[in-house]
């Protein structure tokens, strides 16, 4: 089961590798802030994963929840600014 | 460990992406997956109080106030500016590394049993932390009980600072 | 119980690598939201849901379970903001989009 | 209401805190009260969401969920990637606030549709292609939506 986790985790940290490639490239900046977003729905799951193979999950899920609530907070108020501000680039 | 590689991997890449990027708000946006990976590692070392400071300081407050900075100012910096060459540091600073790494010579040995920070109070700690705290981790128990109005201060400490951030930064302020 | 853990992990992990392949082909950043919030969202609470039953019916479950209660009510609220603000400062699907 | 708002606070606080000490069980039953009570509910123009109905609710979206989440992955990892985007504009009976932010985040968690944009009677939504609209243009969803709250209240 142990080694089926640590598979589970590279996955999901390769996948956050191509959001990365999205935040980095991405055209616009609405892209970017859905790679973030992306890597940081990754982190969440990945929190708790960790949790689960340490054997430590009440701890972890609160770091996780954390997480949560501010990524929420963050790409709320990205979004309104941009909003408010408009796009000078494409 | 093989776990750590990829996210070693990838804490490397954001780091060296949020220098090259020329767009500053892309570069914002990889610092903010740069805090993600490291309290991604502080977690895997069982650093977790670490890791939720990490989390909620880096990669949340780091974010909103690099961009409203920048929705302040321009996202681009479009004056190419030469610095004179810095000689005076490119000789001085080697230097001092030089010194500081003569004077590291006569640190002890890294886990040094008869160290001094070893003998006086951490013995204490490892051995009643947990009966007296119930704190599975020592640091945290050292962090949030022993010293509990320290940590306390400093944080009074980082939320004045975070709401004289607010202040400055506040929206149709003047 | 550990056969339906592993179970649930795995197809969370095919809409999670699905919504990255999505996150790379899709020409806009409106299609990419897609890829973004839905499949992504699914496949993270799959996969939480997986680990929940993994951990048991403790109160560790109930944990896991308001992880991933927010994850599913977040991710749909912060794909709309981004759109709604792509779409207020003048960003439109037809568009093309030079790479 | 206020009641039930407290109740489910407190217990939101027994799960995260996980921890069944007199005193913190107290000091939870005490600001779940406060933060209940200092929080206003709703507007004139709100309606009651029922909790009862949205238990049903929600199992027949996740359904709708996985299902169309099963159509889009076919759609990215189908080779000439044949997808249709295009802003369409929906009309709605629903007015109030609670009935709009469920009906747009139902659509939004919907694979292949998310709301673009909301006002009072319209919503604008960013379908990937035909077949991921249907529930909309049919009007499944808004009936399921609005039989989730009660009559009108409040002076409207």
């Amino acid at each position: 089961m142990s080694s089926f986790f640590v598979f589970v985790l590279v996955t999901l940290t390769m996948l956050m590798l191509v959001y990365l490639y999205r935040v980095i490239r991405g055209p616009s900046v609405f892209d970017r802030v859905l790679g973030l977003n992306g890597i940081s729905t990754k982190a969440i799951v990945l929190l708790v994963l960790l949790g689960t193979m340490f054997e430590r999950v009440d701890m972890f899920v609160d770091i996780s929840t954390g997480y949560a609530l501010l990524n929420l907070v963050g790409a709320l108020a990205i979004a309104k600014f941009l909003e408010e501000r408009g796009t000078s680039e494409k | 460990m093989t776990i750590e590689i990829p996210l070693l991997i990838l804490l490397v890449m954001t780091a060296a992406g949020a220098m090259l990027v020329k767009d500053l708000i892309s570069s914002v946006f990889i610092l903010g997956s740069y805090s993600f990976a490291l309290s991604l590692v502080w977690a895997l070392l069982g650093a977790v109080d670490v890791a939720f400071v990490e989390a909620v300081v880096g990669a949340g407050l780091a974010t909103v106030f690099f961009l409203l900075t920048l929705f302040r100012t321009t996202e681009k910096d479009d004056v190419i500016r030469r610095p004179p060459v810095p000689w005076a540091a490119i000789i001085g600073l080697p230097l001092l590394g030089l010194l500081l790494l003569y004077g590291a010579g006569d640190l002890p040995a890294f886990g040094d049993v008869s160290s001094p920070a070893s003998t006086h109070i951490s013995p204490y700690y490892l051995e009643n932390s947990v009966a007296q705290t119930r704190t599975p981790n020592v640091v945290t128990a050292v962090l949030m009980d022993y010293r509990s109005f320290d940590t306390f201060i400093e944080t009074i400490v980082i939320f004045t600072a975070g709401i004289a951030c607010a202040l400055i930064l506040r929206k149709g302020g003047e | 119980m550990t056969a339906l853990a592993v179970f649930l992990i795995v197809v969370g992990l095919f809409f999670l690598v699905v919504g990255s392949i999505g996150m790379m082909r899709l020409p806009d950043v409106f299609s990419r939201a897609h890829a973004l919030s839905l499949t992504d969202s699914l496949g993270a609470v799959f996969v939480l849901a997986g680990l929940a039953v993994y951990e048991g019916f403790t109160l560790n479950f109930l944990r896991i379970i308001v992880v991933l209660l927010l994850v599913y009510l977040m991710n749909p609220a912060i794909s709309h903001a981004t759109l709604r603000a792509a779409y207020r400062s003048g960003l439109r699907p037809s568009a093309k989009e030079e790479k | 209401m206020k009641v039930f708002i407290a109740i489910a606070l407190f217990a939101l606080w027994l799960v995260l805190s996980a921890s069944f000490n007199p005193a913190h069980v107290v000091l939870g039953a005490i600001v779940a009260l406060i933060v209940a009570w200092i929080n206003p509910i709703g507007t004139p123009y709100t309606r009651r969401f029922l909790w009862l109905r949205a238990l049903g609710y929600a199992p027949w979206l996740f359904g709708r969920v996985v299902k169309s989440g099963l159509h889009v992955s076919r759609l990215i990892l189908y080779p000439a990637l044949p997808i249709k985007p295009e802003l369409i504009q929906h009309k709605t009976k629903l007015r109030s606030e609670g009935e709009l932010v469920v009906l747009g985040n139902s659509i939004t968690l919907t694979p292949g549709t998310i709301t673009v944009e909301v006002a009072p009677g319209e919503l604008i939504v960013h379908a990937i292609d035909a077949s991921a609209q249907q529930d909309l243009i049919s009007g499944v969803l808004d009936e399921k939506v609005s039989r989730l709250f009660s009559a009108w209240e409040g002076d409207q």
